[in-house]
């Protein structure tokens, strides 16, 4: 009976649990957006302990080059590569997009703006599935013969196209199929989230009653939406150059390399941006209801969020400043790359002053939360000198950019994943987790962070290129060597701390103490239904109307300091 | 379901249809400018035509016609951005060598018959090979093999340490036992893979001709010690 | 910077400066900024019996605080701006008069270097080659012609603070001008394939009389 | 509020039926994918003049006869179109039924047309132009033929007088794959 879930059906067959003794075919096959959001989040999960792994593997080549790694063996060139490319890819596509837009968009969606489902459960369906599909062809990739492709994750042409330069055909071809796959499946996922959150909305809820975190994960999805285009047109090229021979990028035959670079950065950058706002919005739930304190400026928060989503289309190829564009066009690029810096600030500045005047209890997901703000402003500041172009000829593709890049996406992707993970594990599971391993969870990943990173900045500035397997033809690096060792333990440490969120985990499932309904007395819609919301999340004749905005709290008429959006004034 | 209206369908087909034959029409004019109007602002039209009153856009809400807007923008915005790199092959302190002689190659013989299969012989990868004044394979060896087969053949370059299998040590005679040319000479142009051994040895047969590889065989013969 | 690696070519000093300047713009507002960050967390630490605020953010005096540093971010970014493109344009855009001029051809795994010879022009007999090893004299503007022919890579020498890829098909000329002896590093920065790692070249800066006995040491390629 | 799921798939907060906007937004991602193919090509179409040569020997008269029979298969669509909206499900069933068989012979005329052409030697590796041209034409047939599948299933339900809102969805999608061609026509036929 539980498969006739689909909305042709009956409506008395929703009532069933989706989920149930029929096995885990059945529950592959359940159109509910909290099952679906569930599946995102384990498989984006599984995903990052492979991309940790991965991560781990090349980091003790990178220290000591040449020995064999525990638990691998000695890492070939080739090898090397392989995991660098694919630990980009996996991290991006399989861990962050799966996690902090598809599983918390799928999760919070609907809740948040009090609609029972997604508009389109078995498209959302489909859009995991493929998802899932994807993420198999990518695993399958690294083991198939000749090992997994090895051109970096921006694949650039002619290495990614000529089995001959590139050595991996097969691997190469899953990788661009694997990717392509991926976009179709957040393609369906992203018009799901877009006409869900503009059609299904609570009565009574207007534009500006809507939770931010939603608002951040359709603006993502309109970006992803709007810039993957060009990129799925140039996959299409890309797998044609490798699988029948044309010769789209291949300059000897009338192709262009850098038409792909391009392609490949018109969907990049924007990319940045589309996992940044889903994060964006996940702190400033958490910060509010921590804070007690009502959004400084919704509107302008959400007009600059707005703003640098438009403003993130217009500044693609300051990757490629020294990639051999026109000189000339590097200047405007320099240009409306700073801009984007304006509207970021002011993101910023926004997040912290709404911590003004609230009563801030530093609980395990507030300070997930407020890391992130910490951390990100360091990723934040050292884009400008990649930015701007005259520095970015010395720092371009050096590790100055890798630290730069991971003090926005580690910020972004593990420490919001886990914020938002650990604020919403109550409602997701009916159970706390336990409030002193987060902690020493959350001290034991942001601080060795910090030890991995900032050690690689100094090796960037020292001028230390990426994706080098090994620096023992470079003399004029040796002397970093000690740099590269202390991040590489440092990341050892912490990896070994994520062993505390697993133990986290399992004690909150089985023993941690019933949530309730509302555990952080929190006023958005999704507190309003039990903990795990039952299946349709709210019974059919109580679906919450909206009164008011989501962030009142500490309102002056009122005793109680938060007033949730469903309660009659 | 909304409301919507309907035009006279029959009256828009008409002259959709009307608009086909001129744009057909348009190149026997022989002017060059009349053909790119007729040809592609007539489409212009046409969609519009599409567009407006058959996809009944003219009656939708705003938000579709912005959402619709803001995509065709973007494009635009990519080919404007992209132009000055793809279309055009010269630019500040760079040039599209392979580009121009393409085009010159297809300028200069326009029987070419359209690009037909093998009609056009076209050059190896990089029209802008370094002159080859005489094939040094002493210093192809120093230049290609050395990374990793090592300096003096000794199977131990700066390349060696992170592969496996290891390369080849030339001077070590159990390599060359039960060798024949032939089959080092697939292994240098088709790859090790080609002949059974290490995959991650390269195919060369794009750098190097048949004479070549023959001439870098006799070279690294050289480095054999008895 | 120095400390770190030094410093070997005319534009060196300029973009060590950009980034001297750009820390110094960037460093404050993120002092600020975590200051601000920081002490609001402790300010404004939960007590007991203390109502939150009501704080709409709509509050003209309150927005001042938003506003100000924004239009003071604004300003910063444009010194930045100002700064970078002159950088740049001194790097890539412009084109000094050369002294001598060299061509440099990468191909997976090796940087192959051709020389003008005696008579200055290249693709003469007299061209010179060597591989992965680049000879230049100090103190003389050199123009580069960067060429590729498998696929891409990069052309990298960080003591010169100069980068730029090198793209099959492409002829991308630059200019650098060596300002201290000594031999530095030449890295490929751009993925290139299984030997990207061991893709080394060194550049050897010579005063006058090292170069010109190199020079007079130098025979036709075929006896590299 | 009538208590019965699904209520999520019911609502309207735009004021536009959830289907048909959510059509709009596949359309909005369908149109920068053909841009930026469509991009691509263009750029390399004007900075290769000699390109000309290769697109000469394109047929215009079967690229023309294929617009028409496109143009033709949009007119019964949203002929079909009105036929639902007055109820007439049979009807707009029969229209489908045209709109289809338009696109059967579209997807013949041009196996025929692609026939010819690579058995003169003119295949997607000859050189840059035609790669476009089957990569272009390629994408656009696998709409057409995906575009039809999905008319079936929409005519069959139609014709039972189910899900007649469906028509108008499938009919904005396949007037979408008409305006990609009539710019596919010119660009790939006409400009010589």
């Amino acid at each position: 009976m539980a498969q006739a879930a689909a909305p042709t059906h009956g409506p008395e067959d929703r009532a069933h649990a989706p989920h149930g003794p029929q096995g885990l075919l059945k529950y592959l096959w359940s159109t509910d957006h909290k099952v679906i959001a569930m599946q995102y989040l384990f498989t984006g999960m599984a995903m990052a302990l492979v991309g940790g792994f991965m991560a781990y593997v090349f980091r003790m080549q990178g220290a000591f080059p040449g020995r064999s790694v525990p638990g691998f063996g000695v890492v070939t060139s080739g090898q090397y590569n392989a995991l660098i490319t694919n630990h980009g890819s996996i991290m991006i596509f399989w861990v962050a997009m799966p996690i902090l837009i598809a599983a918390f968009g799928n999760y919070l969606i609907p809740l948040m703006i009090g609609a029972d489902d997604m508009v389109f459960p078995r498209l959302n369906r489909l859009s995991y599935q493929l998802f899932l599909l994807s993420a198999l062809v990518i695993l399958a990739s690294l083991v198939v013969e000749g090992g997994g492709f090895g051109g970096a994750w921006t694949a650039y042409p002619p290495l990614s196209t000529h089995p001959a330069y590139n050595l991996t055909p097969l691997g190469a071809s899953l990788w661009i199929g694997a990717v392509a796959l991926e976009f179709v499946a957040f393609l369906l996922g992203g018009i799901n989230f877009i006409t869900t959150l503009m059609n299904a909305r609570a009565p009574g809820m207007k534009a500006y009653d809507i939770p931010m975190v939603c608002w951040m994960i359709v603006i993502a999805s309109i970006l992803f939406m709007l810039s993957v285009g060009p990129l799925i047109a140039g996959a299409v090229m890309l797998f044609l150059d490798q699988a029948v021979g044309t010769g789209f990028y291949d300059p000897a035959r009338g192709g262009d390399p850098i038409l792909w670079q391009h392609l490949f950065w018109f969907f990049g950058h924007p990319e940045v941006y589309v996992v940044l706002l889903p994060a964006v919005g996940i702190v400033l739930e958490i910060i509010a209801t921590f804070a007690r304190k009502k959004l400084f400026g919704y509107k302008l928060m959400l007009y600059t969020a707005v703003a640098t989503g438009v403003l993130s289309f217009f500044v693609w190829a300051h990757h490629q400043f020294i990639a051999g564009i026109d000189p000339r066009m590097a200047n405007i690029f320099t240009v409306t790359t700073l801009l984007i810096s304006v509207p970021i600030a002011e993101l910023i500045f926004v997040m912290i002053a709404t911590l003004y005047g609230g009563s801030i209890t530093l609980t395990t997901p507030m300070l997930w939360a407020l890391s992130f703000i910490a951390e990100f402003m360091i990723g934040g500041v050292t884009g400008i000198y990649l930015g701007a172009s005259g520095s970015d000829i010395y720092f371009h593709d050096t590790y100055f950019v890798l630290a730069h890049f991971h003090y926005t996406f580690f910020p972004i992707a593990i420490i919001g994943g886990f914020a938002a993970f650990t604020y919403w594990f109550p409602k997701m599971f009916g159970r706390m987790m336990n409030d002193r391993l987060g902690k020493i969870h959350f001290w034991g990943t942001v601080i060795p962070f910090n030890f991995i990173f900032i050690p690689l900045f100094i090796t960037g500035i020292g001028g230390d290129q990426r994706r080098v397997f090994n620096y023992a033809s470079f003399p004029g690096q040796a002397h970093l060597a000690p740099l590269r060792v202390m991040a590489t333990v440092a990341l050892l440490v912490m990896l070994a701390f994520q062993i505390f969120f697993f133990w986290n985990v399992i004690w909150g499932l089985r023993k941690g103490p019933k949530a309730g309904k509302n555990p952080w007395r929190s006023n958005t819609l999704e507190w309003t239904t039990d903990s795990p919301p039952p299946h349709g999340n709210w019974p059919v004749d109580e679906m919450p109307k909206v009164y008011r905005g989501p962030y009142e709290y500490g309102h002056p008429d009122r005793d109680d300091d938060y007033w949730p959006q469903n309660l009659p004034a | 379901m909304t409301e919507s209206r309907h035009p006279d369908y029959r009256k828009i087909y008409f002259v959709l249809l009307a608009l086909l034959v001129i744009s057909v029409a348009g190149p026997f004019v022989g002017i060059r400018w009349i053909t790119l109007i007729t040809a592609f602002g007539i489409a212009v039209v046409k969609a519009r035509l599409v567009v407006q009153n058959f996809m009944h856009l003219k009656w939708e809400k705003r938000i579709v016609k912005w959402m619709l807007a803001s995509s065709l923008a973007l494009m635009a915005l990519f080919f404007t951005a992209v132009a000055p790199d793809v279309m055009k092959h010269s630019g500040r302190n760079w040039v599209n060598d392979a580009a121009l002689a393409a085009t010159q190659r297809g300028i200069a013989a326009p029987g070419a018959e359209g690009g037909r299969e093998g009609a056009a012989a076209e050059p190896a990868a990089g029209a802008v090979v370094v002159a080859a004044a005489g094939f040094d394979a002493r210093a192809a060896f120093s230049t290609i093999c050395a990374s990793c087969h090592g300096a003096a053949g000794g199977g131990d370059g700066p390349g060696a340490s992170g592969l496996s299998p290891k390369p080849a040590k030339f001077s070590d005679p159990a390599f060359w036992a039960g060798k024949t040319d032939a089959e080092l000479l697939k292994a240098i142009r088709e790859g090790g893979a080609a002949v059974g051994r290490s995959a991650t040895m390269p195919a060369w047969g794009s750098l190097y001709d048949e004479a070549q590889a023959r001439a870098l065989l006799a070279f690294v013969k050289t480095l054999a010690r008895p | 910077m120095e400390r770190l690696i030094p410093q070997a070519s005319s534009y060196a000093a300029s973009v060590d400066g950009l980034i001297l300047l750009i820390t110094v713009l960037v460093g404050f507002w993120f002092l600020v900024a975590q200051g601000m960050f920081f002490w609001l967390i402790w300010r404004f630490r939960a007590k007991p019996g203390v109502k939150t605020q009501y704080v709409t953010g709509e509050e003209k005096h309150l927005k001042r605080w938003i506003n100000i540093p924004h239009a003071l971010v604004l300003v910063c970014d444009v010194v930045i701006v100002i700064g970078a493109i002159q950088v740049w344009y001194n790097i890539k855009l412009r084109l000094p008069d050369a002294d001598a001029s060299v061509r440099i051809i990468g191909q997976q795994w090796a940087w192959v270097f051709q020389y003008p010879g005696l008579d200055g022009k290249l693709d003469t007999d007299d061209d010179r080659y060597t591989t992965d090893d680049l000879y230049v004299e100090k103190d003389k503007t050199y123009h580069f012609e960067l060429q590729s022919r498998d696929v891409l890579h990069d052309f990298s020498v960080p003591v010169f603070r100069l980068k730029q890829d090198a793209i099959p098909g492409r002829t991308i000329t630059g200019w650098f001008r060596p300002t201290r002896t000594g031999t530095f590093d030449i890295q490929c920065a751009e993925i290139c394939g299984l030997g990207h790692g061991v893709m080394a070249g060194r550049i050897h800066v010579q005063d006058a009389s090292q170069y010109a006995a190199w020079v007079a040491d130098a025979r036709p390629a075929s006896d590299q | 509020m009538r208590a019965s799921r699904p209520i999520a798939t019911t609502r309207s907060a735009t004021g536009i039926p959830t289907g048909r906007l959510a059509v709009w937004w596949v359309l909005a991602s369908e149109v920068v994918i053909f841009g930026g193919l469509l991009a691509s090509y263009l750029m390399h179409r004007l900075g290769h003049p000699e390109w000309a040569n290769a697109a000469a020997v394109t047929n215009t008269w079967i690229g023309a006869f294929n617009t028409l029979v496109l143009l033709s298969s949009s007119f019964t669509a949203v002929l079909a179109h009105q036929a639902a909206e007055h109820g007439d499900g049979k009807k707009a069933a029969r229209f489908l039924l045209f709109t289809m068989i338009g696109a059967a012979t579209f997807i013949g005329v041009k196996s025929f047309e692609w026939y010819h052409e690579i058995s003169e030697g003119y295949t997607i590796t000859s050189n840059g132009f035609w790669s476009f041209y089957y990569t272009a034409a390629g994408l656009h047939a696998l709409h057409v033929i995906a575009g039809a599948v999905i008319m079936g299933f929409v005519a069959r339900d139609a014709a039972r007088g189910r899900e007649l809102q469906r028509v108008e969805l499938i009919g904005i999608y396949w007037h979408f794959v008409d305006a990609v061609w009539i710019f596919l026509f010119p660009l790939l036929y006409i400009a010589k």
